[in-house]
């Protein structure tokens, strides 16, 4: 088989291989697949079969693609630090550090409206880049593993912004207050369009990163070098390539894509500033949505939207009788199979072989 | 009745079609066996469906977390169900921002208001009720000698607070010297926080904590169970049950009362004459919204309960004005 | 005659090529049985088939008379055979003792390992064939030297009868070797065999009672080493007369291109690698570095590269002094670079062809402005192609994975060769390579040396160093023992200096 | 002095759970498979142990063991989950830290998935008992201080996870299967040629690992809670692993970073009855054991100090 191909290919049976899990969970234990795909159906959207007059809500598809968005981007965030080697399980801190800086920024400095929008993206970029450089900087100099000091400094990016949140005026026990308007990326106009979703400009910064992402992995030296890296650090090395710079630099970018999620989901979808008891994984989905779309921009803007209506179906299965764990069962098993991939390409090579050997028997029956 | 027994079939199955009215309940991050007010106005609910027949028809969500809340009221409200319940002060900007975008979908919102016309908002004044389960608790500070009494809350805020301040006062009025211990668990749903936060206080000589924190407070009386020589009161509803222990006895010296279930019920009845009216309801001691757990031959004494019925009394003919505002920081006493 | 071990006309093929061809090996008991061979000879391809490492594709194998099967290193074990593997198999951070009893440990009643009764008889064995080990220190502790005594003990401590030891003295110092030496001939006298795989003359000549000679996969001969000279076993090893048929031009040389004073290197394991070397390289000739690996040309090389931190010395490359530079820096001084290891460091296996041709560039000649000029890497890439005559499935977008090691190898002298660097530093070019692809490498690098270049070609297999070099350095124990004239020197006498033969101990003998 | 006495038993709650976990990840990694899915392995065990109480405590007769039974169970689920890991990473050799994550993510799903068949909600109803305290200890509660701190009004659990710390390194470094297993984590290739199926003590290990974080996730849920939810375990699998790296792979180094990390916490409580700590926010003492372990890594770095090949795919076809 070759390799491109298989590159497409083991996503796609994994992805079958997720859902044939789920619906063999819900037929075990009594639940219908039916709702499953109507539900799933709804929730991209906005069409429920049972209810066909109804026509298309489009305030499903809009909230669709409000849950796309950050997951999106820490897609890429996961993915770019992935092609450059690193396996980025940070992201998660690095999308709280961005959120964190965003409605800090926010809330205490006023801002004119238009650029204010603008400033608090690239500083929730910054700050997911600053948060990013620590793992960066202890693999280079200290030798010491990404994963580790990642998952570390989740908690303690989780922690840490819950206090400083906490100190903001009118912080409750939840919530900041509402950041200025001038901030905010909702609209009433994208609103209107999607039957009063929470659908916000967010969208054009997640348009502009995949296409950079693109751009720069595919089409830039920068990006050449960050692949050679990650595909062969000594080859790299040899080639003349800095490799602890490319290294330092990409979990950065990396952690600049967590961060504008973290961004958009404050000056977004909430339009404040969250006191988290427990992560919100948007970090996490992005290892699922950069792993399934094998870090390549296409491949992450398609996952993205399968992960975020696994997500953002959940309410609705529920609600029609299907618990709603198992869009998290579903989209985790892919993640397992894309995980096992090794065997799933054994067995295609044994399935592909025998095909062969079959047909070269067949071959020989009909000749005589 | 179970709750979990009742709630198996609406969990679990597409309500029937051909309902006269749907009912969605959407909880915080607590569940609907908190023991504690998502339970209670799940009961409300689950008595109007029985009543009128209609089991089938009424469904709860509960809120893995915050980010839940807006999509978890939009799902009813987007499904057409005709009474969508709002559990939980927490949900406040959910409430007003779903109430506004569904106008023709009625909402019952407890424990805080709405200012949209299609919201019916419950709100109790606890701090009456908090204030008798006071009473009951400097009572056996003073009898058990340890003038050391404890209160545990969920999150810190005026809701909690109006609990907190009514506990204070009840205290102050018949054990001016008692100290009060005042920690919060930042959470309704760590019971393992509470817990721990329980044997802390308790540790330190406390000899009744009041807990109204949820499924955290259920880590109280956990403890206090553990303990068996220590009185835990209950919250929301009657939690006599919960507290005992292998003898039979029960470690809940009482339970302030809060009837979130009258609220309920009384939205879904509404709703389904349709008679519903946005607006404030409010809950107090006159109205029995609020009250403390009074039944005789448990572990109050009828004097010590007539003493607490005549501080009722005070406070709904008015001669006891109860502060819904605490004085003591959490972490720390009077 | 008895024989403790015998390899009947076994035959290996390996994909490609056949290793082994219809060798016979008899090892009688209580004797040092040396196999010499160059480079590729097949010498641990037939002992890792004694070892059970590999199935023979024909040929028997007899332990004392017997016919056995040996499919797995447990059975090698059971019959008492024991390998001493050139790259150790011990857990650095165990105890010796605990590298010697894993997997055969003793327990207590308790279920615990029985320590005390180990280290008895560690210490006896030790003792008897004057080991003189501390069971207790750390395998990261201790010199290579006593790692290798822990893996000979190893094998006593499995009651091994047959030792087969790989090229054991690659890694020694020489005061290390001579102990080992004293410690086979002990193991001898308590009534061990041993076959010692070797290329070095003086070693066989020293300790070895039989010596059987492999050229190719074939067996040469087995001769009687007392009876033997060193010079007529070189003769046997390197085989035929030397066949000049490549066309050179008379030699005309240049100016100095890359001065090397004094370098010191230290190796990954932190030994000496590269010993206070100095050598010239003038333009318009090719330098071949000669002899065995793991003398310090690997470490040399990745010095003048940049791959490897030089101790101390200097590095001068068109009068620049790079010794400190970074590697990209070195290239547009004028390096070009064949690595040694064309997977590891040459080729990114999973870009494209046209990637990989374009590794040192991209960001000058093919981007603009940090934005990569794909028309232009498109059209380099095919002329490239088409030049070197690359050939693959898909052309310049092949993944280079797919390609056959000759190709891979192609494009590799191709990037190089294009670049067109004032020295060429190849290693080990042809590793691997059919006879076509050989010939045509040779013929571009001498091309190099014609149009004015230095080249610097480090190679393993004396042909290719005589075919292609003007002069020749030889390199032992990160030493030079003599830099010769290719057109003066024969093979007899780089057999010898690549045993460690100094240059005037030679011309003494002569 | 008296407030550290009555904050002890809370200390050894805490530590508890985290202790038995990072044995079970000191036999993962000491085998050669990182196991990143302690977290999930601890959520299936907490799952089931909770379950198992829930359903057995009304049984007469059983109903007394039923919190006992329910740590059995969260072993037998943990064993059985962790299985998902080796098949994966032994056999499949996927990566260690895909994998394990990938399990981390499923096992919150299939939990609460759960949850709702059996118990129509999205936890599992709420046990009454779980396992209690003991009161006191005869004999060992009369010691001065030590009796009062440790041996009166603690949970059971801490015992077995000391008796598992002195029976881990008993099995660790005095037996052969442990030296093995030591010698499969550092370098599976000499292993191999000495005659050891790599494959199979990896397998055990992993096992094992699985047997303990289940029993842990089980010991947690079932001591400090009232029932499983998805927030349960919140991270302790993380701390554990931090835990492990903090004890330096070794298992009476896990249980002094531990109960230390148990100090941490519980100095969250009781930070409002000491004054210095009183100005300090519940955040930073809940930081803590991650910000620490960073710090640790930085201290341990240059010596290498986790079993060498950890994390690496051993394929013996691979000379
Ligand atoms: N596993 C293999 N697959 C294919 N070819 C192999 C394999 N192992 C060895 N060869 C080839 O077989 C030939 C003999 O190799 P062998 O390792 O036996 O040589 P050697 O005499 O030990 O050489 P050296 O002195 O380098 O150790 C070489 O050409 C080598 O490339
Ligand atoms: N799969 C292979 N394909 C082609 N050549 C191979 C292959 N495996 C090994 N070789 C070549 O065979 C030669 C000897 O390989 P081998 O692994 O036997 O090394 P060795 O030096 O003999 O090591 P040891 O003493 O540890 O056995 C080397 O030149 C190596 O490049
Ligand atoms: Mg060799
Ligand atoms: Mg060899």
């Amino acid at each position: 088989m070759n390799k491109k191909n298989e590159k497409l290919l083991i996503p796609f049976i994994a992805i079958i291989l997720g859902i044939l899990v789920g619906c063999i969970i819900l037929i075990i234990s009594g639940k219908s697949v039916n709702g499953l795909l109507v539900g799933l159906l709804k929730g991209l959207t906005g069409f429920d079969i049972y209810k066909p007059h109804l026509g298309f809500n489009l305030r499903y598809p809009g909230e669709f693609l409000v849950s796309a968005m950050p997951i999106m981007l820490t897609g890429l965030a996961v993915g770019f630090a992935y092609r450059c080697g690193m396996f980025n399980i940070g992201a998660e801190g690095q999308v709280i550090m961005g959120s964190l800086a965003v409605t800090m920024l926010a809330i205490l400095v006023p801002m004119p409206k238009g650029i204010g929008a603008i400033v608090c993206l690239i500083v929730g970029a910054l700050a997911g880049a600053l948060w990013a450089f620590i793992p960066g900087l202890l693999k280079h100099k200290f030798n010491i593993s990404e994963v580790v000091s990642g998952i570390m400094l989740n908690y303690t990016a989780m922690y840490g912004a819950n206090y400083f949140l906490k100190i903001l005026p009118g912080t409750n026990n939840q919530r900041t207050v509402d950041i200025p308007s001038s901030t905010k990326l909702g609209s009433s106009f994208l609103a209107s369009l999607t039957g009063n979703s929470r659908f916000h400009w967010g969208f054009i910064v997640v348009i502009i990163c995949v296409i950079a992402y693109w751009f720069i992995i595919e089409k830039t030296s920068f990006g050449f070098s960050l692949r050679a890296t990650g595909f062969n650090k000594e080859g790299a090395r040899y080639a003349g390539i800095k490799v602890d710079k490319s290294i330092i630099l990409s979990i950065m970018i990396s952690g600049a894509l967590a961060g504008l999620a973290g961004a958009i989901v404050v000056q977004g979808t909430f339009g404040y500033g969250r006191v988290m008891t427990a992560a919100d994984n948007y970090g996490f989905d992005g290892i699922s949505v950069a792993l399934v779309g094998s870090s390549n921009a296409l491949g992450i803007l398609f996952s993205g939207m399968l992960f975020a209506l696994l997500k953002v179906s959940q309410p609705l299965l529920q609600i029609n009788g299907i618990p709603r764990e198992i869009g998290e069962i579903i989209s985790s098993s892919i993640v397992f199979f894309v995980a096992i991939q090794h065997a799933i390409k054994y067995i295609l090579s044994k399935l592909e072989s025998k095909k062969h050997k079959s047909m070269v028997n067949s071959k020989g029956g009909t000749s005589k | 009745s179970s709750p979990t027994g009742s709630t198996d079939n609406n969990q679990t199955d597409k309500p029937a079609e051909g309902c006269s009215v749907l009912i969605g309940l959407v909880t915080d991050t607590g569940g609907v066996d908190d023991k504690s007010f998502n339970q209670s106005a799940w009961e409300g609910l689950t008595q109007f469906a029985e009543e009128n027949n209609l089991q089938e028809c009424i469904q709860y969500l509960q809120s893995d977390s915050e980010a839940d809340y807006i999509p978890n009221l939009t799902g009813y409200a987007e499904e057409g169900y005709d009474l969508v319940i709002a559990v939980g002060y927490l949900f406040q900007d959910a409430v007003d921002t779903v109430s506004v975008q569904y106008p023709d979908t009625n909402f019952l919102f407890i424990d805080s208001e709405s200012l949209s016309d299609n919201v019916m908002s419950a709100v109790y004044n606890a701090e009456q009720g908090s204030y008798l389960v006071g009473v009951a608790a400097g009572l056996k500070a003073i009898e058990n000698e340890s003038k050391m009494v404890g209160f545990l809350g969920g999150m810190e805020g005026d809701l909690i607070g109006s609990f907190q301040a009514g506990y204070e006062q009840g205290v102050l009025s018949v054990c001016p010297d008692c100290v009060i211990y005042v920690d919060y668990a930042d959470s309704f749903s760590d019971d393992a926080k509470g817990q721990q936060l329980a044997a802390k206080q308790y540790g330190a000589g406390v000899s009744v904590i009041y807990q109204a924190a949820g499924t955290a407070g259920n880590g109280v009386n956990k403890e206090a169970k553990e303990r068996g020589d220590v009185w835990a009161i209950g919250v929301d509803k009657d939690q006599y049950e919960d507290g005992k222990v292998a003898d039979g006895s029960s470690i809940i010296l009482t339970s302030m009362v809060k009837r979130v279930d009258i609220s309920t019920y009384t939205a879904a009845t509404e709703v389904l004459n349709g008679t519903f009216e946005g607006g404030v309801m409010i809950f107090d001691l006159t109205n029995e919204g609020v009250g403390a757990e009074l039944s005789s031959g448990r572990n109050l004494t009828d004097e010590e309960i007539a003493q607490i019925q005549g501080y009722a009394d005070d406070i709904k003919a008015g001669t006891i004005k109860v502060s819904a505002v605490p004085t003591i920081a959490n972490g720390s006493t009077n | 005659m008895e024989y403790a071990i015998e390899m009947l006309n076994i035959t290996k093929d390996f994909p490609g090529i056949r290793a082994n061809d219809n060798v016979t090996l008899q090892v009688e008991k209580g004797k040092i049985h040396a196999l010499l061979g160059e480079n590729g000879a097949g010498k641990s391809t037939l002992m890792s088939i004694l070892f059970g490492l590999y199935q023979p594709t024909s040929g028997t194998i007899k332990i004392n008379g017997k016919e056995v099967l040996i499919d797995n290193p447990n059975i090698a074990n059971s019959l008492g055979i024991g390998m001493v593997h050139q790259h150790f198999k011990l857990v650095e951070c165990f105890s010796v003792t605990e590298n010697i009893i894993l997997g055969r440990e003793d327990v207590t009643k308790l279920k615990t390992i029985d320590l005390k009764t180990v280290k008895k008889k560690i210490n006896e064995l030790s003792k008897k064939f004057g080991f003189a080990i501390d069971p207790d220190s750390k395998i990261q502790d201790i010199t290579v030297g006593m790692q290798q005594r822990v893996e000979i003990i190893k094998m006593l401590y499995r009651d091994a009868e047959l030792l087969i030891f790989d090229e054991p003295t690659a890694v020694l110092t020489p005061q290390e070797i001579k102990e080992l030496m004293d410690i086979m001939r002990g193991l001898v006298k308590e009534g061990k065999t041993i076959i010692l795989i070797t290329h070095k003359l003086k070693e066989v000549k020293e300790v070895a009672d039989v010596c059987t000679i492999l050229r190719r996969g074939k067996l040469v001969d087995t001769v009687n080493v007392a009876k033997t000279t060193e010079k007529e076993m070189a003769e046997l090893m390197v085989g035929r007369e030397i066949d000049f048929n490549i066309d050179k031009p008379e030699l005309k040389l240049g100016e100095k291109i890359l001065t090397i004073n004094n370098l010191n290197v230290k190796s990954n394991r932190g030994t000496n690698a590269v010993n206070d070397l100095s050598l010239n390289v003038f333009a318009g000739e090719i330098l071949g570095i000669a002899g065995i690996d793991g003398n310090g040309q690997s470490e040399l090389i990745y010095a003048i590269t940049g791959l490897m931190k030089s101790e101390s010395g200097q590095i001068i490359l068109n009068g620049k002094d790079i010794t400190n530079f970074e590697i990209k820096s070195r290239y547009e001084y004028g390096l070009g670079h064949v690595p040694e290891d064309r997977h590891k460091h040459g080729l990114i296996l999973d870009f494209k062809l046209k990637e990989n041709l374009i590794i040192h560039e991209y960001d000058g000649k093919f981007s603009k402005k940090g934005i990569l000029d794909l028309k232009l890497i498109d059209k380099y890439a095919d002329n490239l192609i088409s030049e070197f005559d690359v050939r693959s499935g898909q052309g310049r977008e092949t993944i280079t994975r797919s390609m056959s090691g000759g190709n891979q190898q192609k494009a590799i002298i191709a990037r190089e060769i294009d670049r067109s660097p004032d020295l060429l530093i190849v290693v080990q070019p042809t590793r691997g390579l059919d006879v076509g692809a050989i010939e045509y490498i040779h013929k571009r690098i001498i091309s190099e040396r014609n149009k004015g270049k230095a080249v610097l070609l480090v190679s393993f297999e004396l042909d290719e160093i005589l075919d292609l070099s003007d002069r020749i350095a030889v390199m032992y124990n990160g030493e030079f023992t003599g830099v010769v004239d290719a057109k003066l020197t024969n093979e007899k006498e780089l057999g010898l200096l690549m045993a460690g033969a100094k240059l005037e101990e030679i011309s003494g003998n002569e | 002095m008296k407030l550290l006495i009555s904050m002890f038993p809370t200390v050894l709650l805490v530590a508890t759970p985290i202790i038995i976990a990072a044995l079970g990840g000191l036999f993962s990694e000491r085998s050669g498979i990182v196991n990143i899915a302690l977290e999930g392995i601890m959520m299936v065990g907490g799952f089931a142990g909770a379950t198992v109480c829930v359903l057995l405590e009304s049984q007469p007769g059983i109903g007394a063991y039923a919190g006992w039974m329910g740590i059995l169970a969260g072993l037998i689920a943990g064993v059985v989950y962790s299985l998902l890991l080796a098949v994966s990473t032994i056999s499949f050799k996927a990566d260690h830290t895909i994998a394990g994550t990938a399990l981390n993510m499923l096992a919150s799903g299939i939990t609460v998935y759960l949850c709702q068949i059996i118990f129509g909600q999205q936890r599992t109803k709420s046990f009454i008992v779980g396992i209690s305290k003991v009161k006191r200890i005869p004999i060992l509660s009369n010691i001065p201080i030590i009796g009062k701190m440790i041996f009166s009004n603690v949970y059971p659990t801490i015992f077995i996870a000391v008796i598992l710390v002195l029976f881990t390194y008993f099995l660790v470094f005095k037996t052969r299967f442990g030296l093995r297993l030591r010698a499969c984590g550092e370098n599976p290739q000499a292993a191999e040629s000495v005659g050891i199926n790599v494959y199979k003590v990896r397998y055990i290990s992993v096992l094992i690992s699985g047997a303990l974080a289940g029993s842990a996730g089980a010991i947690m849920v079932l001591t400090s809670g009232i029932q499983y939810t998805i927030s349960s375990i919140h991270g302790v699998g993380f701390i554990a692993i931090a835990a492990l790296i903090f004890g330096k792979w070794n298992p009476f180094g896990v249980l002094g970073a531990g109960i230390f990390f148990g100090f941490s916490s519980a100095l969250g409580v009781y930070a409002s009855m000491i004054p210095i700590l009183k100005l300090l926010p519940s955040e930073f003492f809940a930081a803590i054991p991650y910000v620490l372990t960073v710090v640790a890594l930085i201290i341990f770095s240059g010596k290498s100090v986790g079993p060498k090949a950890a994390g690496e795919i051993f394929d013996s076809s691979k000379r």
